[in-house]
């Protein structure tokens, strides 16, 4: 195994793949949002519950992908449930920020577990796959 | 000219392949690498012989316009169609759609009557059709109130040509299907199916994308109406595709893409147009890759297709073997011992096509993931992606072992063989 | 990077030039030469980085996919564009066909209802179009029951402004216009059609084909709502064109070509499409083309918008002198003074176009005769074909002194001035 | 002037543009034909009446365009004149196949005249201009 394709699926990503967190049933949920990534078939439907203090009280999701598209969905979820949606937000564009780097410079720390997925940016064709879950929260958040 | 064997299947004559010796190309049903004799071709002409087309009396614009016209000459004999049936286009996808928008303007009363489409009119095409056959079609029906019926296909994505013959009537106008599936690499009784669609009155419509470049093609002797191809799958460069219709066809057939080089008269309120082939190619036409089409499709006569199709049948054996080999990989389309074409696609128990892409391609070589432009088939296959690896001339027994080892240790990487 | 004035306009850079030493190409405006920088642009891609693009997750892909979408942010950049707002075609034709067919696909209820027209609706063009910017809106106002009307020309073939704002009323649904004539080289008061338009509430459409290789353009700024260009007019290759929208228009506009790479999902009943502008890049992508394109508009950004228009103004200057210094030669478009593009067409006395290009031909200077694809507009000129001399940026003082010399023996040699 | 544009402009060419044989109305003949070069505008009107014996007893043309177009017109009308109905299909073929011949070859005498448009063959734009005539001939002969 190469060692680009051990920074890609990191033992990390491989774990969240295989036992998600944060999957669950998100009709029951004040804001979903589903989304596709028209290249592969991928799908995510993410659904998010606020509290009074704008915070992230709920967040579940269901779908199917790739590991890293699956993987990518279960970090976030671990690290943004509990977050307030103005920090989520921030977060989502860091995210999106390091995926565009093209693989050039740190992550910021902010991005915790999230910095794992800093291998796919050297994969321009999976920066979709990795960002599908991310896409889905900002709109359930835009949405609030 | 016929090119010996040993250059005819040799890497070395491709500059893509001599680029990356260390990797594994097994992309060619989505693209073709270009062999030096094609490249050369274009080059030249770019460097030397290029101006407009079919525009203005200079010698420069003779030159050009004998360069391609002589393309469209060779083209027409590569696939057994008189010049005035082909039709350059900016690519197969593009082919289909003159047909489709044609008979759509057919049917709002902007000519041709005979071709016009009215609402419980059907148009049979099958379950495993790559989208730009289909699409085209579901928005001629929404145009014209005409009915899309689908042949449906098996488990392994195969259709029968008695569940064809089922779905068509006497209200069949069209029936549009592809030669070859760029998915299951099913090669389609055109035989069979042109009788059906015949008796019933209807035209056929062949995407031959995935069959002219690896088979020998007669479309006059097939008897098909229509059919569609694109250079940049047969060695050839993008930008350049091919519309065969039969000329009486192609002469009344509405443009529906209108410009300059494609009219006799034209005032303020209306235009008259050329016969075909002009009547379509409206505006500048692709003309430096046409020339290089024009190379490719005589690079592959010089191997001659019987030849090409050979090699492709003995890769294709070994493509089958190597996914056979490995346990919980399940082959799509065709099964072993049955005729395909060259190419394989399958599906990975535990792993997801991309995370099989994803592998591979760390292991140098390149094949395709996805739906491949085929949603329809994979719904009914039952999975959203499958990874597709394809053979053309340059591949090799060494390129199949190379990917069937690689493929081995995929479920084992990701953990799906615990 | 800057390119130096020594090799920006040097006839050296270009492979075309350099083969044919002894000749003058003065027919950019129908084509132009391709220099040495986008002919191995093109070349390296399609040696070393050609793949498929925007399908599958293979590095390969991924590769060229940076490569397309690199070239489409350079072409965006050159015109003043948001990305998504340039749509790569075969060439301009197509381009102002996608608009045309995309409305006439609003109109017939498949998206997009309020771009769609009805009858009594009004389509204003002028009289010097280019049949590209002429037939479409025939075609779309057949399909509707919109009306067409024709903005007049004068004796030497230009419009006016008042003309045009006379015939804009609150009826006027699209408003197409050249921003260069290609026959007359008149420049058209972008500025002041968009104004008018837009207090009707209608849209405009520019043909751009012979402003974007020659002036600086800032499609954004001048505020149209769409434009077409084309990649062989301005040092780029063939088979490639440029559509550029207003994203929001884009967005809503119909495709009228369908197929793969353009869609969310597809059932066999129904497809959904992409955003611009992959929602009209059906099939596969004129890849090299797009790269090469992009090499053009960023050799011509390295040689500076203002430096080519400065250029070919001078030019024009000399060309319209040429013509004039010759008795019995009558000049097209504006007249001695006023400003034009770098072209001039014009009449000789008694003579046929046809035989002043081969004349000309035969001096070894390569015009452009015939009707320019504007019919209309000759016949208002009261000629069935002009001929066309047309420079650009590896035009030299020398080419037209030549074209002026050979231009002065043309009535002599046929006996038209006895 | 180079030797290739003497071989196209013949001083019979040129002599024949300036003063065109047949030119009249073909209205009151018994087959007119109209055809077109579209891709310079160029037109031309034949007009032919037959005897009898289906000789062309009439043949008259009308028309504007180069010198090339309407000095071959003039040529043919000069040549078919009072010609048997097949003797001028055959010379229409002759004509045409010198014009494809790209230069190669030697026009057989039949063509008379007509022959002095060889030089055309080498110009693939100017080839419509010189059959213009000829095939609106071929047609008014198609109908007879
Ligand atoms: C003004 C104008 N419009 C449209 C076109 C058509 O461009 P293309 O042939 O590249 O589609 C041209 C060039 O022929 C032109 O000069
Ligand atoms: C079966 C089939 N049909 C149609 C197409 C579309 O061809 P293109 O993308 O060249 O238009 C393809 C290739 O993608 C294909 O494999």
């Amino acid at each position: 195994m190469s060692a680009e394709l051990e920074s890609l699926y990191r033992e990390l990503i491989l774990d969240h793949s295989r036992n998600p967190v944060g999957k669950g049933d998100p009709s029951t949920t004040a804001h979903t949002h589903h989304e596709l990534n028209p290249s592969c078939g991928d799908e995510i439907t993410m659904g998010v519950t606020l509290d009074a203090d704008g915070r992230i009280s709920e967040l579940v999701w269901e779908g199917q992908g790739c590991s890293i598209s699956m993987a990518s969905a279960s970090v976030m979820a671990d690290m943004l449930a509990g977050a307030p949606k103005a920090d989520a937000l921030e977060r989502i564009e860091e995210f999106r920020t390091m995926l565009r780097s093209r693989g050039a410079g740190e992550p910021p720390e902010s991005l915790e577990d999230a910095a794992a997925f800093q291998g796919v940016a050297k994969y321009v064709m999976r920066i979709k796959c990795a960002m599908l879950g991310w896409v889905a929260l900002e709109a359930c958040l835009n949405q609030a | 000219m016929t090119i010996s064997t040993a250059d005819a299947f040799a890497r070395e004559r491709y500059p893509y392949l001599r680029a990356h010796a260390d990797r594994v190309y097994l992309d060619s049903a989505a693209t073709s690498q270009r062999p030096d004799a094609v490249l050369e071709a274009e080059d030249a002409f770019a460097r030397t012989e290029y101006a407009a087309v079919h525009r203005g009396s200079s010698m420069a614009t003779g030159e050009a316009t004998w360069a391609f016209e002589g393309a469209r000459e060779r083209i027409a004999r590569f696939v057994g169609a008189g010049e005035r049936e082909i039709v350059f286009t900016e690519n197969a996808t593009d082919a289909l759609n003159v047909v489709a928008l044609g008979l759509s303007d057919a049917s709002a009363g902007l000519g041709a009557p005979e071709l016009a489409l009215k609402p419980g009119d059907e148009i049979v095409v099958t379950t495993a059709e790559h989208h730009a056959n289909l699409i085209p079609w579901q928005r001629l029906a929404r145009r014209t109130g005409a009915i899309l019926r689908a042949v449906p296909v098996d488990e392994h994505g195969v259709w029968s040509v008695d569940d064809l013959a089922a779905l068509v009537s006497d209200r069949t106008r069209i029936v549009a299907f592809a030669h070859v599936s760029n998915v299951t690499g099913h090669i389609a009784p055109v035989a069979d199916v042109v009788e059906i669609a015949r008796s019933a009155g209807a035209l056929t419509v062949l995407d031959a994308c995935q069959s002219a470049p690896h088979l020998p093609l007669d479309l006059g002797a097939l008897g098909v109406d229509f059919a569609a191809f694109s250079a940049h799958k047969m060695l050839g460069p993008t930008g350049v595709g091919a519309l065969y219709g039969r000329a009486e066809l192609l002469d009344a057939l509405p443009p529906a893409r209108t410009g300059g080089s494609t009219i006799t008269t034209v005032t303020l309120d209306d235009a008259e147009f050329l016969p075909s082939p002009q009547r379509f190619e409206a505006g500048t036409q692709p003309v430096t890759q046409a020339v290089g089409f024009g190379a490719a499709a005589e690079h592959l006569s010089g191997i001659g297709m019987d030849r090409v199709r050979a090699h492709e049948a003995e890769m294709a054996g070994l493509l089958v073997d190597a996914v056979l080999a490995v346990p919980g990989v399940r082959l799509v389309g065709p099964q072993a011992g049955a005729e395909r074409a060259g190419l394989v696609s399958f599906v990975v128990d535990g792993v997801h096509a991309h995370d099989v892409g994803q592998f591979l391609d760390d292991r140098g070589i390149t094949v395709r993931t996805g739906h491949h432009c085929a949603q329809p088939l994979h719904r009914a296959l039952g999975v959203a992606a499958t990874t597709r690896a394809s053979a053309y001339v340059y591949t090799t027994a060494d390129d199949v072992a190379s990917f069937g080892a690689a493929l081995a240790e995929v479920r084992g990487f990701f953990g799906a063989d615990r």
